[in-house]
């Protein structure tokens, strides 16, 4: 036999709130998830106050400088109309933002509601619903938003609908996988010998375990719902074109990507800076949920 | 068993005739940054000759698996490693690469390891571990001559029907065959020294005693053997020598023999106390310093408020239980049949029976988990089974369980506190007098206070353990059902664990339904016991009566199975 | 114990396979109910929206045009009626016809969906030769850099736009370095910046999870094991190791389908390729409901289809599933 | 034989959001003009009914470097062609511009348009106009064959005129021609095996200008007899090439017809066309357009994207076409919302600088020009009226105030009642409007801010097909489109109340002036001279001047830019598309 106990005697317990806490919990964070942390934050802050980070209006048109290599003063250099193209990413920052979160969150509130059913609904509910989801799954993302947009026009509302009907069903399937095996954990067989009722023991032991792996998979999802809205733009079924979003940046950077590279390709790296960086935050939730990261001195 | 034939592997190119077949001295081994740095092993010494049986014996932690590891280079890429010597077959080996030490492995060193079932490799027939050897060093290059030589060797230890078994994957032999298989595959080469690391552990005893038998055999034939386990009844049946080990040291070493019978060292004796029996019965395991601290007439009180007098003679009386399950392939297993027993206040019946006899099921339907198919269940008289759950519910406080695998019985998210909270809570409604019974708990089963605020994934086995007693008896219960409670535990760790149990019986007044299939624990818990063998009681009565002096086939091969520690003089015996 | 006669085994094996292939239909067939109710709830009137794109002017149609159209296709008829007759085509391989190229579904399909296939599979192989080549390079060193720099790797990777990045190799490789066709061209070469464009994301997936389970089964007992016996660091990733991690990658594959076809729709268009990318995204912008539809439902069956295959690998990989 | 196809049924309301069109002449195309008077031999080489004279500044032209003398034409050899949107049909019935180039390379027109608005003799050799310009004569070309075997003859020519104009077969119904002719059309009789005659209900000058153009191409008989899908993917033409393939998605192959004997009489070299097959690939995206163009995999490029104008221009051979009618500008809103009063639509002029937005946004690619009531190509065309509104904020400015928006808000747009100034600019996307299109808006957007105007960009999606609720009376302000044809035919399908007999479908705006109607009535029957040229200035002025009700922005110009391989290429004068049965490729 080889117990893997772990001596845990030499761990100095850290009250939690206290300042040497929160600087172990600061040095339990590798410095790669920092650096995510610090980019997702000029992220919200363009998305929440683009005023902070724009250099200048992103409507302002000076015809004159149109198409100007990245320098000191346009650090992403100037689109056809000569506007800054970095406060044009800026200002565009909040409706991406909004698109991978909207859709990311209706995804998972549908894929709560599917899961729960599925997982804790009994065997009939269980066989419809994953039957459902097994349909859902195979209809490709994209090609079911773009059915949805032919069906039903092409909308900001429709797009974000769109990309959340595509990716809920990952989600619902993860979530019902995780409830039936959190259903039959031993902690739940523990808590219903102590005689609890059911309702306690799925509000206190079955949903909150359940959901935790969905907190990182959120994050997770943000940067993708952002990339399949993007290329919804791109193939000119999403949202207006004259939209500020990313993938309308992208779209209309395309044409120019001979000439004045910078306006396709500055868009595109913001998209994965985000998406990399809401990668980073994810996976980082995850180990410390899975408990692969503690916090502690020494 | 046929003869193992010695068609004698080729010894290291260079070997020195008459030198010892392995010596180490001065071995340090450490992970950290240097070989200084919190070293795992701290300066282990030994020689191995031909015919000859080492046995390193220590509980978790102690470096004995690391040193074993080591003799074949597999000590891990970050691991420092120092000697002040170190040759096999007389040859200097300290500088040695993976190259180098590859050319050894298997062909001058074999290896068994616990657990066969993960150490074969699940997707791959088992003629292709078991040839693996062969195929490696080129011994044998044609596919018909590596069968044949497969099949003779899964004949040679026993494995039947060895030229269907060859084709089969891990999963469909039996744990004895696997380990039997995964031995086979160390001698594919015919090396001089195998290497057992805990060979038995995770076997039911009587085929232990099997595979202990065929590595015996092994060792006649003229191998060294070194033997790596926690277990000294296991050790004393094979050993020569003895190297006993804690944190990295050697604490003492010498003549099998005598150490058994004469331990110098106290952590040695500890040890040979720790380990429970019949004759352990009513004697704490553990030095007396753990012992509760809690006092516990408060915690009875409580137990006033909810207890319904007992009617009747029985706590707990099962009758005719029956239960069957569904495999995967649609046909319906009894996993019991027709169990019956009662559990009067005060007692402790034990349920011995191996992997598969359907004990852990009999937990399940004593605790009112599953449904039985027929029989029923009566708890203090009234029926626990065959009544709707929200029946059951009020009377669960009387009745209340402990588990092999405490981890996976504490929802991950939740503190040590709130763990036991959580139960508490049941009884008492606010927080602070929650909070007070609860810290009274972990008292009582002397966790240290600083650990109450961590997550049970921070424990350890026996902290965790301790926890799970805590909150076992946080409802003040009649009745406590331990499913093999100290199966994972160290020896010295499941002493004190059996000592805490027995303490709480005299405390607490309460009862134990002990589920093991660790003959020596049940023996030195139980007043009666049962015997349980696919699902069906095999005997029952007194603990002495049964484990001294079985009537059934059965029960006797499970006793005589049992290892003992063979020590002249003290003539222990554990059933 | 005797091993199951061959001949049972290999009943029991069709049988599983015929299970299998009924519950895909099952599938396809509520995809395909699914596909219907959607089409019926089309925003505009259907018949309008046939007839303007058919006269490419905003005039108006006269009730007797429009009850011409809608009888033509029969939209006068009740959706009950509309349903059974469209699975009823289904059935037949009757996708419907294109309201603006009045030629069937199917045939408009069929004739594209050859260089997708094409494209979407070969990206998957090629994704697969680099999470697995990559695996076994890095996967478990103890050398910290170099397993952060592959995890970097794969998740770059798996968050990096197709789109954008085919259009960046396009412009390198194709229209300013020549090395590959902008357009047609000899059609290997042609494939190859497409199916890297598309290989990147999903080997960025696939190495996750296949050097996860890599790592982690690097760790078990059964390669000390086999280190024991003499085996090579390289023999035992491949031999051993590699397969364990193959299973995981393998579910995922059967989920990559459907993330390729989407991709595909969008790499089709960067690089101008032909494809059902092209029909879908042309059928979407005009609301050509019985095309997309039709492309999505066959996408759909191909990834019940590949689903299944996914599952017959899986049994051949684990064999532990055939008994 | 005399059956004939009288129209009884008008043909629904038809006609169009503009098309978009291109139409030209390469200035290659002058220099061999003469050719055409020698080729139509006995054809009475009439003028259509539009003006004579081009206005020298909109010439088209041929520009960017000069092909090198690649010596005598040499046949043989497949030409790639690049080109934009692919269509659903390619059979003549649907009357998207865009498939119009397509097919010239396989159908035929009666008559074929040559440059100064003038028509030559193609599959008619010749014409007679009587009865008082209410009846055609055609005498057909003998001995032409359809490519599908079918003889080509008076039969065929009176069945396609049947189809074009025949509502219930909406397999064949021809919505471009019904904007055309159906208000004057009465019968087609074959009068003979090889005469065709075309009755009138009233005379009208421009009624050859209509048969010049692509969608007049006459179809084999046998052809417009198949069901629709069939019609849709195998157009049968007489003309220099045939379709063999057409792989949806990707390409159209066509091949020379060995047997062409129907040039047109402006055609430049006689026999079968020099080039073997043509690859016909749709790539709508610009820059995989662009890059096939650059590395030689197409010799032909349509659509020349605007960033890459200059570089087109000096490095390879570039034609631009200006088409005729009615050029890009925007219909402004005149019955409803804040444009209703007449100097807020003439403020709207003033605040547009033309000349920077159009140079801004097409790079050079195309001119600007602010009467947005003619093409400047189209004769007639006044000048002046493109000068009238000459760039003068200030003037904007003024004319807002003494409207009473003078109050300006926080973010500086003027309100009036504390209304904001608010403009919708609604555009079809990605089918009228192009990337290019939406600088052109953006821009426009921000001149308009500046003297206080706001506007809002509203996409229609192509989804919404041509029934968008956007561009229904009332939703919009500011709508872009263009309506591409040969010359002042264009007033009429814009201008007039009815059409077909219905509301016009072509105007979005609502407005439709008595005194414009008449002049535009009594310009339809006026010959070419300076009568009416008189009558086409009235309506200009009326028009821009007067109502402002159209906000020009620049003529509609299609290029093309041929690599260095291609030779011999040019412009029809129709739509501007590349005649290919002339162009041939050197090695």
């Amino acid at each position: 036999m080889s117990a893997t106990t772990v001596g845990y005697d030499d761990c100095v317990e850290l009250p939690f709130g206290s300042a040497a806490y929160w600087k172990a919990f600061a040095k339990s964070i590798p410095v790669g998830v920092w650096i995510a942390i610090v980019l997702v934050t000029l992220f919200v802050i363009a998305a929440v106050a683009p005023g902070v980070l724009e250099s200048q209006s992103p409507a302002a048109q000076d015809l004159t400088s149109s198409l100007g290599a990245p320098s000191l003063s346009h650090l992403f250099g100037t689109d056809q109309l000569g506007r800054d193209e970095f406060s044009r990413v800026v200002a565009g920052t909040g409706q991406s933002v909004i698109i991978g979160l909207v859709a990311t969150g209706i995804a998972v509130v549908a894929a709560i509601a599917l899961g729960l059913a599925a997982g804790l609904g009994g065997r009939w509910a269980d066989a419809i619903v994953s039957r459902l989801l097994e349909v859902l799954f195979s209809f490709p993302i994209l090609l079911l938003a773009l059915l949805i947009l032919t069906i039903f026009g092409a909308s900001l509302s429709t797009e974000i609908a769109a990309v959340a009907i595509g990716t809920a069903p990952g989600y619902a399937r993860m979530l019902r996988g995780q409830l039936v095996a959190v259903r039959d954990a031993g902690y739940v067989e523990a808590a219903r010998a102590v005689g609890h009722p059911y309702g306690r023991i799925v509000s206190q032991h079955i949903f909150p375990n359940a959901i935790r792996p969905l907190v990182s998979l959120y994050t997770l999802g943000i940067g993708q719902s952002v990339i399949w809205a993007s290329g919804l733009s791109f193939l000119g079924v999403g949202p207006p074109p004259n939209s500020p979003d990313w993938g309308t940046l992208l779209y209309a950077g395309r044409d120019y990507v001979s000439a004045a590279w910078w306006l396709e390709v500055a868009p595109g790296f913001v998209i994965v800076v985000l998406a990399v960086s809401v990668t980073v935050i994810g996976r980082h939730l995850q180990d410390r949920l899975e408990g692969r990261v503690r916090v502690s001195a020494g | 068993m046929s003869t193992l034939n010695t068609t004698a592997g080729s010894p290291v190119a260079g070997s020195v005739s008459g030198a010892p077949l392995v010596r180490v001295d001065g071995l340090r081994v450490s992970f950290g940054k240097s070989v200084e740095d919190n070293p795992v092993v701290r300066g282990v010494s030994f020689t191995l000759e031909p015919g000859r049986t080492l046995a390193i014996v220590g509980e978790s932690g102690s470096g004995k698996s690391v040193t074993a590891r080591t003799l074949l280079g597999l000590t891990g890429r970050n691991a420092k490693i120092a000697t002040d010597r170190f040759e096999i077959h007389g040859v200097d080996v300290s500088g040695y690469g993976d190259a180098q030490w590859r050319k050894l492995r298997g062909r001058d060193i074999g290896l068994v390891t616990q657990d066969a079932l993960v150490s074969l490799d699940q997707l791959r027939q088992v003629r292709q571990d078991v040839g693996e050897g062969p195929k490696i060093h080129k011994t044998l290059k044609r596919k018909q001559e590596l069968f044949a030589r497969v099949v003779e060797l899964l004949d040679q230890v026993g494995v039947p029907d060895p030229a269907v078994k060859a084709r089969q994957l891990p999963h469909e032999l039996s744990g004895g065959q696997r380990q039997r298989a995964l031995i086979a595959a160390a001698l594919a080469l015919d090396p001089g020294i195998l290497i057992a690391d805990e060979p038995t552990t995770a076997l039911d005893a009587t085929v232990q005693a099997q595979v202990l038998d065929l590595l015996d055999a092994t060792r006649q034939r003229g191998k060294a053997l070194i033997i790596i386990s926690h277990d000294l009844a296991v050790v004393s049946r094979l050993a020569d020598e003895l190297i006993v080990m804690r944190r990295g040291e050697v604490v003492e070493r010498g003549d099998a023999a005598e150490i058994l019978s004469a331990p110098k060292h106290e952590y040695t004796q500890k040890l040979l106390d720790a380990v429970p029996s019949g004759h352990s019965r009513g004697q704490r395991l553990s030095p007396s310093e753990t012992a509760s601290q809690a006092t516990v007439s408060d915690l009875k009180v409580v137990r006033a408020h909810h207890a319904k007098p007992l009617a009747g003679g029985n706590l707990l009386e099962a009758a005719g239980l029956v239960k069957s399950f569904t495999g995967p392939d649609r046909v319906a297993r009894r996993a019991v049949d027709n169990v019956s027993f009662q559990l009067k206040p005060r007692e402790t019946l034990g349920i011995v029976g191996e992997s598969g006899s359907g004990k852990s099921t009999v937990a399940k339907l004593v605790l009112g988990l599953e449904e039985p198919d027929e029989g029923h269940v009566r708890l203090a008289g009234e029926p626990w089974s065959g009544i709707k759950e929200k029946q059951r519910r009020d009377r669960r406080p009387d009745l209340s369980i402990i588990y092999q695998d405490p981890l996976s019985s504490f929802d991950p998210r939740w503190s040590v506190e709130r763990v036991v909270q959580d139960t508490v809570a049941r009884d008492i409604s606010d927080t602070v007098g929650q909070k007070g019974r609860v810290g009274e708990l972990l008292d009582l089963v002397s966790l240290p206070r600083g650990l109450r605020g961590r997550r049970p994934l921070e424990l350890s086995g026996g902290q965790r353990q301790r926890v799970a007693i805590a909150r076992a008896v946080a409802s003040s219960p009649r009745v406590i059902v331990c499913d093999e409670p100290v199966s994972a535990l160290d020896v010295s760790i499941q002493a004190q664990v059996l000592d805490l149990l027995g303490d709480l019986r005299d405390e607490l007044d309460v009862s134990y339904v002990f589920i093991s299939h660790d003959l020596g624990v049940v023996h030195h818990v139980s007043d009666r016991v049962l015997v349980l063998h696919n699902g069906r009681v095999v005997e029952e009565g007194g603990s002495d009566e049964v484990l001294h002096n079985p009537r059934e086939e059965y029960t006797q091969k499970l006793v005589s199975a049992v290892p003992r520690l063979r020590i002249s003089g003290r003539a222990q015996q554990v059933a | 114990m005797a091993a199951p006669a061959p001949r049972r085994r290999g009943v029991r094996a069709t049988r599983w396979l015929l299970i299998r292939v009924a519950s895909g239909v099952g599938v396809l067939w509520a995809a395909a109910t699914i596909a219907f109710l959607l089409q019926t709830l089309t925003q505009q009137s259907r018949a309008r929206l046939i007839y303007d794109q058919r006269v490419g002017n905003n005039s108006i149609p006269s009730k007797g045009v429009t009850a011409a159209i809608n009888h033509q296709y029969g939209f006068d008829n009740s959706v009950l009626h509309q349903y059974v007759s469209y699975i009823g085509g289904l059935v037949h391989g009757n996708f419907g016809v294109s309201y603006f190229q009045h030629v069937s579904v199917w045939s408009l399909i069929i004739q594209q969906i050859g260089p997708t296939l094409i494209l979407t599979f070969s990206a998957l192989i090629l994704a697969w030769v680099i999470a697995v080549g990559l695996t076994l390079l890095g996967a478990g060193r103890h050398n910290i850099w170099s397993s952060a720099i592959a995890n970097f790797l794969q998740m770059l990777s798996a968050s990096v736009p197709s789109y954008w990045v085919g259009t960046i190799l396009l412009v390198i490789f194709a229209v300013n370095l020549h090395i590959f066709p902008v357009l047609g061209g000899n059609p290997l070469l042609a494939l190859v910046l497409p199916m890297i464009t598309m290989a990147l994301p999903v080997s960025g997936f696939l190495g996750q999870v296949i050097q996860d389970e890599f790592s982690s089964a690097l760790e078990q007992p059964f390669v000390t094991s086999s280190r024991s016996r003499g085996i090579t660091d390289f023999g035992v990733r491949t031999v051993h190791v590699l397969r364990h991690s193959v299973l995981p990658g393998l579910t995922l594959s059967g989920w990559a389908v459907g993330y390729l076809f989407s991709n595909a729709v969008l790499v089709e268009q960067v690089f101008d390729r032909a494809g059902i990318g092209g029909v879908l995204t042309k059928a979407a912008s005009e609301g050509d409901v019985p095309l997309a539809t039709g492309v999505v439902l066959l996408s759909a069956a191909a990834y019940v289809i590949a689903n299944i295959v996914v599952d017959i690998l899986y049994v051949f990989v684990d064999p532990r599933l055939r008994a | 034989m005399d059956q004939g196809f009288t129209q009884q049924d008008r043909p629904q309301r038809l006609a169009a959001k503009p098309l978009k069109a291109l139409g030209l002449l390469s200035a290659l195309l002058l220099a061999v003009l003469v050719l055409a008077g020698c080729a139509s031999s006995s054809a009475s080489s009439s003028s259509g009914g539009g003006f004579q004279g081009v206005t020298p500044a909109t010439a088209d032209q041929s520009l960017g470097a000069q092909q090198p003398s690649a010596g005598k034409p040499k046949p043989g050899g497949t030409l790639n062609v690049a080109w934009v949107q692919e269509p659903e049909c390619i059979d003549a019935q649907q009357d998207w511009v865009q498939n119009g180039y397509l097919y010239s390379q396989y159908y035929e027109q009666l008559v074929s348009a040559a440059p100064n608005n003038k028509v030559v003799p193609w599959l008619a050799n010749s014409w007679k106009v009587s009865n008082g310009g209410k009846t055609y004569t055609f005498q057909l070309k003998k001995n032409v064959k359809f490519t599908d075997g079918t003889p080509f003859n008076a039969q065929a020519v009176v069945t396609n005129f049947k189809d074009w104009l025949n509502p219930k077969n909406t397999a064949d119904y021809n919505g471009y021609v019904a904007v055309y002719i159906a208000d004057v059309f009465k019968s087609a009789v074959a009068t003979g095996p090889y005469t065709v005659q075309v009755n009138l209900t009233k005379p009208d000058v421009f009624f050859l200008d209509g048969l010049s153009q692509y969608a007049f191409g006459i179809a084999s008989p046998k052809q417009l007899s198949q069901p629709a899908g069939v019609q849709c993917d195998h157009p049968v033409g007489t003309g220099a090439f045939k379709v063999d393939k057409w792989n949806h998605g990707q390409d159209i192959v066509l091949s020379r017809n060995k047997n062409w004997n129907s040039a047109p009489a402006n055609e430049r070299h006689k026999g079968p066309a020099y080039l073997n097959k043509i690859d016909w690939r749709f790539v709508s995206d610009n820059n995989t357009r662009w890059g096939a163009f650059t590395s030689g995999q197409s010799q032909l490029l349509y659509d020349i994207p605007a960033v890459d104008w200059k570089q087109a221009t000096s490095r390879y051979q570039v034609l631009r076409h200006t088409t005729g009618a009615n050029p890009l500008r925007f219909f402004v809103a005149a019955k409803w919302g804040p444009l209703k009063d007449v100097r807020v639509r003439q403020a709207v002029q003033y605040a547009f600088n033309d000349n920077l937005a159009v140079q801004t946004a097409y790079r050079g690619e195309r001119i600007p020009n602010k009467n947005g009531s003619l093409s400047p190509s189209s004769p007639g065309y006044d000048n002046a009226v493109n000068n009238y509104y000459n760039y003068d904020p200030a003037k904007a400015e003024k004319l807002l105030s003494a409207a009473g928006w003078s109050h300006r808000n926080a973010q500086g747009y003027r309100t009036k009642n504390g209304k904001v100034l608010s403009l919708r600019l609604v555009y079809s996307a990605d089918v009228v409007a192009d990337s290019d299109d939406l600088l052109l808006f953006q821009i426009l957007q921000q001149e308009l801010q500046k003297v206080g105007i706001k506007v809002t960009l509203i996409p229609t999606p192509p989804s919404q097909g041509w029934a968008a609720p956007q561009d229904q009376p009332g939703q919009w302000d500011l709508n872009i489109g263009y309506w591409v044809g040969r010359s002042a035919e264009g007033f009429h399908t814009l201008w007039s109340p009815k059409l077909a007999g219905q509301p016009n479908p072509n105007n979005l705006t609502g407005y439709f002036d008595p005194v414009v109607t008449k002049l535009i009535n009594e310009l339809d029957q006026t010959p070419a001279g300076p009568k009416q040229t008189e009558l086409a200035h009235k309506i200009q002025v009326q028009l821009v001047e007067k109502d402002a009700v159209v906000l020009g922005v620049s003529g509609m110009q299609v290029t093309l830019a041929a690599g260095p391989k291609l030779h011999g290429l040019w412009q029809s004068p129709d739509v501007g598309e590349p005649v290919l049965s002339d162009a041939w490729l050197s090695k």
